[in-house]
């Protein structure tokens, strides 16, 4: 193995920057953060060994600046640089500018990025290495034209899913259950591709009422060497992006993640995977699975497989970078799953149409305790704007079986304070109470089917906290600026209080 | 009782307070509380200078609260609620809640103006886009909800707008 | 098993009442917390479904009063009482005025708590029971008179220690170099055992310079089965307490293991032991083995066994109370230890003298990520007194081996911010940086051998950030009262700051 | 740098601070700091209203930093710093720590009078114990640093003592 880098270069920010930094940390290489200035005060600043400030402008202009991400890992000394998830992590091009400017990139090959970036190659390719794939347009030509596509959707069937070949991750598709809206929604389809990914190519794919998202998590080395370390069960979603994973899945028995763990394996060799990667796959009512794309990069849910295995992957992308082979237990099949463990998403969103909230968080509290792991990216004063992702934290729940980690998570939910911001904390704990959730039998439909979140009404001490509080601070000294509060002003006693008075 | 009066003056208080569709006359008084018109005796307990409970009918419950303008914000029991601190005489002018649900005139979150499809001016029909508004990697179309005559825009593309606020008007 | 109760009374503070509360919780059970009026707003009774006031006075008065206990638990309808660690935790008498109250006490029978409680009976007992006990002076008569101890004294052989029957867990004991001052060392011994333990009897144990301190973690059920959880290995201590934990313990091979296990089992088994307890063992240099004393009760350290085992101890401790058997895989010895888990115990006291501190926590944040688990009894506000235990927090690090383990628990320690009072997290920090604890080979003496913690001066960042909160906090707009530091009182902007501004 | 300026007025700024047994004055202007005799650049990096880090030199460092009556706590890079703020006229007077290390008759922690063993106007002898503190669950013996004569008790049996506060006097 190469050695260490001395410091590493993380291009991200949020939760998964304090992630990748705290290991960094207990391998002794110092964590190198980047911020826009005008996000100059973002809570994994705090987190780092140091930052640099990549300089004015939206993230256009910084954390997706490839030439300003170059530059900071050069002014701060770092020989490394790992992208997290979302921003620039599945990009080709920042793979090899990384590469071309002679540092350590965190993750897989350029060309396997670029392989697995366009969904419609990837499945051509797949289809070739005997990995099924969800029925499509993509059967014959090259480039379908419209009249092509037409017909193809007619014989797919509605509904069916529009696709752009550059999304992913449930953007940049759309779904449509008659044959006369297929052409608009392939013109709208092409209009958003080519914005969002400078990718007007689209395709048509199957729509499956409601199947299961059933995802691996896969491995290699640069020596050959592909395994799988189980699976992730992301059917729990809102708006096709998922809120709540668990593993292992309960709709896997031992043949069928046999069968699926050898598919996902046989999809990374297809495009010589080195690093850290994830195979997504549908699995229909009867239990057939189709490749659906494959993230080549960490995925948010990674925890839970640490949590079941007992395992560090960002260690693991970091050794495997440096050219060590994959661990000798991983290859040798000894690698067993312990217990059950549940990841839940916390979004500054509301839990109905799940629409994004900001404002600023006043008070935070975690849940602590056996089995709880929360990886965040936010704390108390931490003001939660509309540029990034609405992700606050992730809550990690482990647990000997699946019942005990679904009270745990009760648990632990009930006990996350979050004031200053409406987050989507109801609708965690509605699929939590849910009868489905419970037994295991549910698919991706989950969500549409809970009843509707429905405020409730304050009991008593919450009408008398919020009395205490509004008259505390109501005495306005100064014209009409209300007085801090003084109850809950931590200066009030500090300042007049004195150590051996 | 240390930990009462560290902090909180507790002589008489009256607030109207409202929550979700409620509204609520809530006064303090040492040891006893009147909700509306019924009385509950309670006490605060503080940790520090931080209310951790509440007490009420004899008994200590966990609470957390805090004041952001008129806006309060109450963790009880695994749950969370905000209130609003009304103007004394009677209910304040109606504010802007930030649904989505009344108008498709009214942004239904924080984000960017992405993109305006239509003109001041323009004759406009029932669920016709108008804007797209972009937030958090989320894109929203901004709908008309009745036929007419666009009589005003007040963001154009690339503007910050928050949720609630109203983005047109329609004769 | 019986049903379980609606409400379980927790008679404790701080991190232990939390702790329970939690695993309460997931079991259904509404978690009911007590506390002294002067305590009324302790971090804890935040964390409870809901709590009594046990009325005016200090630790005797509340915590430690039987009756008022018992009037709490009447008043909440609470049908079963929890004591936590110290406080009535290891008192028969509180273990039978539960009982008899028709109340479902977590913890032992009275009579083994009794049993154990007093040191010279079990030291009788243990012998009886073929376990090894450090050589003493109890070897004859009943109750040995002054002539007797100074002659025992003599054979045993200088330094020596002097201890109190009824005391334990490093209270009650004095260590005697020379022969003329036993019989002072006796007098004090005697003084303090009646004022601490009300119980005047003392005894004499042969003193080893550097021992290991190794304990095994007993559970036995009402139907006569008992087992072991394995070790814990406690040997880094100062003023005779435990500062951090670790197991499984690098002294032990698995020979030892076994012998050292099945003596904890017997030694249970001697005094018909039903529930969770610790079983004490010296480890001299020769590996020779002795019972020091049983614990009957919940460890402060008993998350490290939870986190190798992936349980729930606490669990286990309702569930047998309620009357179920031991867990059918620790009957069949199927239980195995994976990776390894160190605990390190946050106090309010300083780093070289070990003193207790007290003033009033101003910031707090905890280390959080893969492997951290935080078992905290304070927050930010707390204040803390000189009324109760120090201890602040316990940092729980699990790890695949020892070695991760150890950088975790520097990383995790590096994260953790406690601003407002001394802690000693500079002597954790020194401890997990010293030869001795890496390598393993360390004795009772670790923290003793160490090079004293000295305080470093401050870097740059950190003066140019204490001026920015001097100056902030300056500007006195009302006599001498200088105003809350603008730059840190969230109500600042806050109450200016409008949504939708 | 939409953070600077938020919380903090960067108008130029001096304060003499002390950390151990060191003294420095400490002046900020907008983007740099003179240490003593150095100067450094730096800019304080916010997160809403909560300072988490400070530029120097280029690259910025997290911080966390609260003030106390004259007392400020610092963390950065994993470790804790105590300063006090000095009166700007030179060192105002000796303060008393609670090391316990100079002499034994300064309350060595923060606890509660157990027993007094003495009487004032009693002789007293270098190593002598006179009052038995008990603080969290542990006995510290006071002892006499001299021989003398015990002209003063400042505290009963029972009495709460801070840290570093005088125990007695001893003539």
């Amino acid at each position: 193995m190469d050695p260490l880098p001395r410091r590493l270069l993380i291009a991200n920010r949020g939760e998964i920057a304090v992630r990748v930094a705290r290991t960094a940390r207990e391998m002794g290489i110092e964590p190198v953060g980047v911020f826009a200035s005008s996000d100059a005060g973002a809570f994994h600043v705090g987190h780092m060994g140091r930052s640099v400030d990549l300089g004015p402008g939206g993230p256009t202009e910084t954390y997706l600046s490839i030439p300003r991400l170059l530059a900071a890992a050069a002014s701060s000394e770092a020989s490394a640089i790992h992208p997290g998830y979302g921003f620039l992590s599945e990009s080709a091009d920042f793979a090899r500018a990384v590469t071309d400017a002679g540092l350590l990139w965190i993750g897989p090959p350029s060309d396997a990025i670029q392989k697995m970036g366009d969904k419609l190659q990837a499945r051509r390719r797949m289809r070739g290495a005997g990995v099924p794939v969800v029925p499509g347009s993509d059967g014959g030509a090259e480039r379908p034209g419209e009249e092509d596509l037409i017909q193809r959707g007619a014989e797919i069937g509605f509904p069916l899913l529009v696709k752009a070949s550059g999304g992913g991750g449930g953007k940049g598709m759309a779904r449509v259950d008659r044959p006369e809206d297929l052409p608009q929604a392939l013109e709208e389809t092409r209009r958003v591709a080519l914005a969002a990914f400078a990718n007007g190519h689209v395709y048509l794919e199957k729509f499956f009422e409601s199947p299961r998202h059933v995802e691996f998590q896969v491995f290699g080395d640069r020596y050959g060497s592909v395994v799988h370390l189980f699976e992730r069960e992301c059917s729990v979603q809102r708006r096709h992006q998922k809120v709540i994973e668990e593993t292992p899945s309960v709709a896997l028995d031992p043949r069928l993640r046999e069968a699926m763990g050898r598919a996902a394996v046989e999809a990374a060799r297809a495009v010589g995977y080195i690093g850290a990667g994830t195979v997504e796959f549908l699995l229909d009512e009867r239990k057939n699975f189709y490749f659906l794309e494959m993230n080549t990069r960490l995925q948010v849910e990674h925890p839970i497989t640490e949590e079941t295995l007992g395992l560090d992957l960002v260690r693991a992308q970091i050794e495997i970078a440096l050219g060590a082979p994959l661990p000798a237990p991983w290859r040798g099949g000894k690698l067993l799953p312990q217990g059950h463990a549940i990841e839940m998403r916390l979004y500054a969103e509301d839990s109905n149409e799940f629409l994004p909230r900001s404002g600023r968080i006043l008070v935070w509290e975690e849940p602590a305790g056996p089995g709880v792991r929360v990886d965040a990216g936010v704390g108390a004063g931490t003001t939660v704007g509309v540029d990034y992702d609405p992700l606050l934290a992730k809550l990690v729940i482990s647990a000997p079986d699946r019942a005990s980690a679904i009270e745990r998570a009760k648990r632990a939910l009930s006990e996350w304070v979050v004031l200053g911001i409406e987050t989507n904390a109801p609708l965690l704990a509605a699929v939590l109470a849910s009868p489905d959730f419970r037994s295991g039998r549910y698919a991706t439909d989950l969500i549409r089917r809970l009843p509707a979140r429905e405020a409730q009404d304050p009991p008593d001490v919450a009408w008398i906290a919020a009395a205490l509080v509004a008259r505390n601070g109501a005495v306005a000294p100064s014209g009409d600026r209300p007085e801090p509060p003084r109850s809950w002003d931590p200066w009030d006693e500090a300042s007049s209080w004195r150590p051996g008075a | 009782m240390g930990s009462v009066g560290r902090g909180f003056q507790l002589e008489a208080r009256r607030v109207k307070l409202s929550a979700g569709e409620r509204t609520l006359d809530v006064a303090l008084e040492e040891g006893a509380a009147s909700l509306g018109d019924r009385m509950v005796p309670f006490a605060p307990r503080q940790n520090g200078s931080t209310l951790v409970a509440v007490e009420h009918g004899g008994q200590v419950f966990p609470v957390r609260a805090v004041r952001e303008g008129d806006r309060i914000f109450v963790w009880t029991a695994g749950r969370t609620f905000e209130f609003r601190i009304e103007p004394a005489a009677g209910r304040g002018p109606a504010r802007i809640r930030s649904t989505g649900a009344e108008s498709g005139l009214l942004s239904p979150m924080p984000g960017r103006i992405r993109r305006v499809l239509v003109a001041q001016g323009d004759t406009v029909t029932r669920g016709q886009v108008l804007l797209i508004l972009e937030a958090m990697k989320m894109e929203h179309a901004i709908r008309s909800p009745r036929d007419g005559r666009l009589a005003r825009l007040m963001y154009g593309e690339g503007d910050l707008v928050e949720a609630g606020v109203a983005l047109a008007e329609i004769e």
